[in-house]
């Protein structure tokens, strides 16, 4: 048995007494400590913390890593997040002592190596998208979407303004998108998307006017399409007043093929995460800097790394600005990984990034189209996103469909996105997989049209091969339980006895 | 390029089979004006060329195990296990996307179920998220709740909680119609019962402190859950969570929302992130906490399952109607913390909160017994505190710099009033051989 | 799936004119440096390598991995292997580039960090063990030996002694004591073991006399039994003039407890890969310090690390010498490992190893004991031996249950192992496993000795979850299959195309 | 203790179940006097001050990072990839034992195999084990198995190889009726031909090449496998793994056995090992081939399966007549080796090659242009050669140490001819600044 069965959490196999770690004996003060601390300042409530000793917590969580599927183990076509390969050497860089070990309140002198990265990080990204200037600060896309209509707002109040209280989002975008708007207080217009799959001009048009603040694009766009008309847009967008805004977690497909500030765009995310090859982490860290054109620098958050001479220094930004939007500097250990990527594949090593990822997606979904339907049968960028429609009548959704390539050995593709698409498969096969791993994520989609046909329960009870099968979510959700506490009872003897 | 496997042979054949000519009949609809790109970026360098100069360049750098440094102020040196970066460095983990798909990501799922139960642990209230990015941004999710939650205007923060948090809590309401309304301290640098209690009022959404709070005191917060309650306001904390090994947690302070920097449970300083924000709250406000949230239910055979839930919560259900626009989160430093605190396990977290305290009452004490510079004994502290010089700091400089040490975080920039004072912070990690030579130091400067 | 089914080589994923690593562009001669070699000189056949790039080669050997049982994911009870757990802070240190890049031939002033851990390890292990002096060459515990057995050799030839030819080994000992007795030239002679197990002291006597140049004993023996006549051996050995050399394989049994140099042992090795918790590295490597008593001094390895003042230097040892047995100093990063082990310990740790080690293997007997039949049913040390002989009538064997209990997630003990016991199964919790591991592993061999009743064949053909079921050795030695050239064929159009 | 579960209560229940009233019943057996143990050994160290102390003890090396270091002679300064700590990291690989049990170490076997594979390809012969201890005692055991395959009693071995592999072989055959005999080299370095045919005889069992040797020059050996064969006897060649990428392989030159110290194939120098000792012969004399080797076979089912074969030779079946006594040998070493060649891979090992040839000779030849410095020009080299100097090296050496310059290895210690003689090395690592730097300090010397 490879695969431990022991579903049990570290609570559960803590024993009264036993540690994972020894701590330093010696106590400077002749008194306890914690005498020192007023009773009533201290913790009354025991801590129902586990037990263990090292060797126990280091096997509990190797073997939790091996329920995972990941990039360094599976094929992971999740659409729209680049799973791409995460270079070993960005780890090691990040993790230097001489980066690791620094305190974000050190003064500039003493930080020179980190600024220079961050500096030289910032020049990339203008070069890559074509903006002006660059907030390293945000830690996620989300995030950057966040300072970004931030942004908007500050700019468009800067102008008087303030009736400008809509922002205009495709149907296929993000959900990150209207959220975000919605946070920072906009009212969110969806815009229609047209047969092949772009933003419909003439929806548009109609919600161009001078009450709207903004677009938020994302481009190519969630079904793996070039907004062709982006020209037409930006101009439409400008010509009302309004700024664009560019969602750029799909900058996969466009290193040195185009450039959004080029295209018009006046606020630019960057996804580190995605494009720039750092890694998911099962969810984050990720980063998300936000460029600008020059008429938004005075909005940027404060903060901002100057070079001067051979000096660097964060300059703190002036009376415009947003402001913070982080505690400090950003997540700058993902920062020098993105760095040290650029480094690693310099100017034709990003082009190839691009070019690569368009022939696989290109070439997979040339397979995939003889098994299932493409969404827009067109040439696609990095990315594609197939229907499977057809099999609604059979009981069978995508999700499903999704659920059996896991017994293949195949991350699932994004399911039941974009909302645009019915019974949408979204599949991103990016420039560090083989063409020989992308027949064999064919073979496996062949052999399930076929399963479908003999046995379609097989796909409806799919996985059948991991460590759990389909779990209840609406029990999940009717009853959360969402710690220990909740799991073993507030006043069980459990929870008392470990107390 | 050593990570893409295509080669020109196998582009060919693609290209073919692809049933296009040319690789540029693929992008046939981007607008020809826009292909002319030229950017400005160094050619590639090989890997020993890079370890080589990024080695170099972090040279430049002055780290904290080359200095002696007692800054503190939101990022904090502790000792950190091997064993937690053996654990964060699986491959499993840290290459894998957030866990959609469960069933290929117990590990993750059940990783942050056990995060989330010991945040909860340790802040005395019902339900922790999967993370959020870090301290500060924690801190104004919490203030957006309690503006939702109680359809009021108005947040009272304590001008002693971190000035960056208040900073970013700034940001995030400007473009709203809420706004922020600060309170101030006392010299000894805890909150001013009177100020608070002034400002106090029905258009109140929730109250936010800090403890120990920026300057290094250990709030009293007796009462303060009450008065907010009584005025239909919530109380929201901010907290470190290493002290709450010994302090009083926010659930028995009554707090409704607890949030804070989750970097001492095992994270690097690295100049500021990526961190870790905590938040935690009551069941009450369950529905409305921003992120991911894990949970225990059964698969289809009746199997404990682990999985991401209530997730109408969130942006890719919701849209325009999520609780934050959150996605991608800090889930390997949750899971960094998840580790640190299991290998600590109960007595070791009562432990290192413990040698915190005995490492700064130490140093507050020998600083004290100087001339030339002033601390307030008599405020409660954890792991900092204030230090008043009666020279500029500037002055003393030079001398500190050359025994390679950083003092502290002066605080005059963020409170003009706190002239000449330095933040100093000692954690478990300073032994007395270290404090003392610091406590010589400043004594010759 | 989680684990992977492919079982290809990398060599049969290489694709032609992939690349897992880009090296430096830069050349410093004017001609091509391939020109500067004469053609007489240089390699002809090219070379058969896979071509993969990184990504690939990072996911082929993360996915091996996870085709392995090891100590961080398993219980793994592997008698006379103390497979502890491997502390994560060894590794640590061991891997700081202050230790990793230092070269063997760097001045001693350049080395004082690593000498002075050489140093202090080789006075914590004189300590342990009760002996004068040790020597850190050996890589291995049957380097160790031979070490030991050169040293045998050496005293005897330097007192005129050359006619003790012989070298007694007990019937129970571990293969690579005879195996080294032999290399060394001697002739091996078996001592039995009585009916307790341990040597028949009769029988040693029989072969004491003036031709017997050593006794190579193993204390505990591999049944896991204290040599309660140790005394009587060690007298009856010195006696006749000969040498005892100490196997110190089960140290693990007897830190703090009693020592081999109290004993009598004139030379002792120890294992550091096993008592001192260094990492077994999927077979090595690991560490073989070999500690004398004074009148051998003169006959260790040349180099010893000697303090003088505060200074640490490499001395050359003199005219008796055995000279080198290793290239450089030995295993140095192995070596910093156990070092770090001994003061995370300390006195009253290396104390706890053994009795909890102690504890463990007699609790795990006891319950044991109730389905098997011990082989000798006393108290054991760190480890003991279960006898099977009653499955052979049923056709089972051992080696059987051994694979079976690989299905329950155990790794198999020691089987057919020692030689003594008919059908042996030995086995070796170490300290570090907890009672609760024990008791699932006691549960496991419960159910499988009803399996045994109820399905046999369950157990024949065992293991049933695992990436392969049993090889077929027969055919492996028959038609060896060793390379890739074997398994392609030198001249099959497959490796002809690579080429 | 935070390695040991085993906590006081645990044992009291277990001395119950175990039927003992106390733990010392279960020591009754070990002589009472033998009980009084007293072991002077320092009390525990937290972990963090493990780091610390460990840190400190570390700074008191001088390292290859912070010199420019010219050292060779058996441990060599090479790039090795990030990816490789990665995989070898990976906690199955290294805290697994010996994979005896197949079924349950399908990974290591796998790996071992494509090690045996990928040696034998660059030796050019047929098989290859899955290790030895390092290059030295690989040595010793190829002329044992000389030895005992010609039944001879004579090894010749040339002066050239290195020097402490000849003192391990010496070692090696002390207590045995065999004996070793050296032939000498010419002034430039290489093997003096006619030294060594006046010692070839038919008491020769094998006769023992290093190519490059340790001098640095690469051998022409020509017709030497046919003079051996011709007597009866084995060629064995030392190898250096990385100039085999471009250098005529053992196999070419008809050598029946080839060892080597793979340590530069990804493996940290760390001051003398853990390294790994590769060891290559014949299908000829497969079957005496020393410690383990992976084989392809068939599982039940007739799926591919990896396994340890020919274990007939191995000392835990054969005991006293086993090939070899070595039992633990150096896996996770040829791990690292087998990590680094793939990612290397067929055009990497190539151009690595190459580029220790490019440093090489530019550094030879601008050293050559110095004056008070000789080498000679017409031998070829692979990455090393001599530096003869005018004045004794230790005249020089505070220059040198002032730039933190590490020149090469002495070589009158090992060759008492070779007076005020280095060996020096220039491996792909060096750039032409760090190479010009050398020259201009050797040039103000
Ligand atoms: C199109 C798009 N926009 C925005 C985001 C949000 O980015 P993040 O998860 O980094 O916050 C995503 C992430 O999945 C995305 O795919
Ligand atoms: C009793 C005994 N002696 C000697 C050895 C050989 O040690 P090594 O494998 O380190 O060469 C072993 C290893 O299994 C052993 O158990």
């Amino acid at each position: 048995m490879l695969i431990s069965k022991d579903d049990r959490l570290s609570f559960e196999k803590s024993k009264p007494g036993r540690r994972g770690a020894r701590l330093p004996k010696q106590r400077l003060l002749e008194s306890n400590a914690l005498d020192l601390v007023p009773p009533s300042l201290k913790r009354k409530q025991p801590l129902l913390f586990p037990e263990l000793t090292e060797p126990e917590v280091v096997r509990h969580f190797v073997n939790l890593s091996k329920k995972n599927f990941s990039i360094d183990t599976h094929f992971y076509p999740l659409g729209s997040c680049s799973m791409k390969y995460n270079p070993k050497i960005n780890e090691w860089v990040a993790k230097l002592e001489q980066f690791a070990w620094t305190h974000p309140m050190q003064k500039d002198e003493t930080l020179q190596g980190t600024l220079e990265i961050l500096y030289e990080l910032e020049q990339c990204l203008k070069e890559v998208t074509g903006m002006d200037r660059f907030t390293l600060q945000p830690a996620a896309g989300a995030h950057g979407e966040l300072t970004g209509m931030m942004m908007v707002h500050a700019y468009h109040a800067s102008r008087g303004e303030q009736k400008r209280r809509k922002v205009l989002v495709p149907d296929s975008s993000h959900g990150t998108n209207p959220a975000t708007a919605a946070l920072v207080g906009y009212e969110v217009v969806e815009i229609k998307s047209n047969p092949r799959g772009r933003v419909d001009l003439e929806d548009l048009k109609r919600h161009c006017h001078d009450e709207t603040a903004c677009l938020m694009l994302t481009n190519p766009n969630t079904l793996g399409l070039f907004e062709e008309q982006i020209l037409e847009i930006t101009k439409l967008i400008h010509g009302c007043g309004a700024l664009l805004y560019y969602d750029g977690a799909n900058m996969n497909a466009l290193l040195g093929i185009c450039r959004p500030g080029d295209m018009g765009f006046d606020i630019v995310h960057l996804n580190l995460h995605k494009t720039f090859s750092t890694p998911h982490g099962g969810g984050g860290p990720g980063a998300g800097p936000v460029g600008v054109k020059a008429k938004l620098i005075p909005f940027l958050p404060s903060m901002h790394i100057e070079k001067k001479g051979n000096h660097y220094e964060v300059v703190r930004d002036g009376q415009k600005s947003i402001g913070r939007v982080s505690a400090f500097l950003g997540n700058v250990g993902i920062l020098i990984r993105a760095y040290v990527y650029i480094r690693t594949l310099g100017l034709s090593g990003l082009k190839q990034v691009s070019e690569d990822a368009i022939m696989n997606a290109n070439y997979l979904k040339e397979k995939l189209k003889r098994i299932f339907p493409v969404a827009v049968d067109e040439p696609c960028m990095h990315e594609f996103v197939l229907t499977l429609q057809k099999l609604k009548t059979k009981g069978i959704h995508s999700g499903d469909v999704g659920k059996r390539l896991l017994d293949y050995g195949f991350h699932a593709p994004t399911v039941h996105f974009p909302l645009v698409v019915d019974e949408a498969l979204m599949i991103e096969p990016t420039e560090t997989e083989s063409h020989e791993t992308l027949d064999q994520f064919a073979d496996a989609f062949r052999k399930i049209a076929q399963e479908i046909e003999e046995d379609p329960d097989l796909i409806l009870k799919a996985p059948h091969t991991l460590p759990i099968r389909r779990p209840d979510e609406v029990r999940a959700a009717r009853n959360p339980i969402l710690t220990y506490r909740d799991l073993a009872g507030k006043d069980s003897p459990e929870t008392a006895s470990v107390r | 390029m050593h990570y893409h496997p295509m080669t020109d042979q196998n582009r060919d054949d693609m290209l073919k089979k692809i049933g296009v000519s040319a690789f540029g009949d693929l992008l046939k609809g981007i607008p020809s004006k826009l292909r002319d790109v030229k950017m400005n970026i160094p050619e590639a360098l090989s890997e020993w060329e890079l370890q080589s100069r990024f080695k170099e360049i972090g040279a430049r750098n002055a780290t904290l195990r080359d200095h002696l440094a007692f800054l503190g102020g939101g990022s904090y040196e502790h000792f950190i296990p091997a064993a937690v970066a053996e654990i964060t460095g699986r491959q499993e983990f840290y290459t894998a996307y957030t866990p959609y798909q469960a069933e290929a990501s117990q590990g993750t799922l059940q990783a942050i179920f056990e995060f989330q139960s010991m945040i909860a642990e340790l802040t005395g209230l019902d339900v922790a998220n999967a993370s959020h990015y870090d301290g500060a941004t924690s801190l104004a999710e919490a203030a957006l709740l309690a503006l939702r939650q109680t359809d009021r205007h108005k947040i009272l923060v304590a001008r002693s909680v971190h000035p960056h948090y208040r900073q970013v809590l700034k940001t995030y309401l400007a473009a709203t119609p809420f706004s922020v309304e600060e309170f101030g301290f006392d010299p000894g640098g805890v909150f001013n019962p009177d100020d608070f209690k002034k400002r106090l009022s029905d258009d109140v959404a929730g109250a936010i402190f800090q403890t120990p709070n920026f300057l290094g005191a250990v709030e009293e917060l007796e009462g303060v859950s009450d008065q907010l309650h009584q005025m239909g306001a919530l109380l929201i904390l901010a907290i470190n969570p290493i002290a709450l090994g010994v302090l009083k947690t926010p659930g028995e302070w009554g707090a409704d929302i607890a949030v804070g920097e989750g970097q001492p449970l095992g994270i690097p300083p690295q100049c500021g992130g990526p961190y870790v924000g905590l938040f935690a709250t009551t069941r009450a406000l369950m529905r409305r906490i921003p992120g991911r949230l894990a949970g225990i239910t059964q698969d289809a055979d009746g199997k404990r399952a682990y999985c991401l839930t209530l997730q109408a919560r969130e942006q890719h259900i919701r849209r325009e109607r999520a609780a934050s626009n959150i996605c991608t989160n800090q889930a390997l430093c949750a899971l960094t913390a998840c580790a640190y605190m299991t290998l600590m396990g109960k007595e070791g977290m009562r432990e290192v909160a413990e040698l915190n305290l005995d490492r700064a009452y130490y140093l507050r004490e020998k600083i004290a017994e100087l001339e030339g510079f002033h601390v307030a004994l008599d405020v409660p502290i954890f792991n900092e505190f204030m230090v008043q010089s009666e020279r500029p700091w500037d002055q003393l400089e030079p001398h500190l710099a050359k025994a390679k040490i950083f003092p502290g975080i002066p605080l005059s920039a963020y409170y003009p009033e706190l002239k000449n004072t330095l933040l100093v912070c000692a954690t478990e990690t300073k032994t007395r051989s270290e404090l003392d030579r610091f406590v010589e130091v400043l004594s010759q400067c």
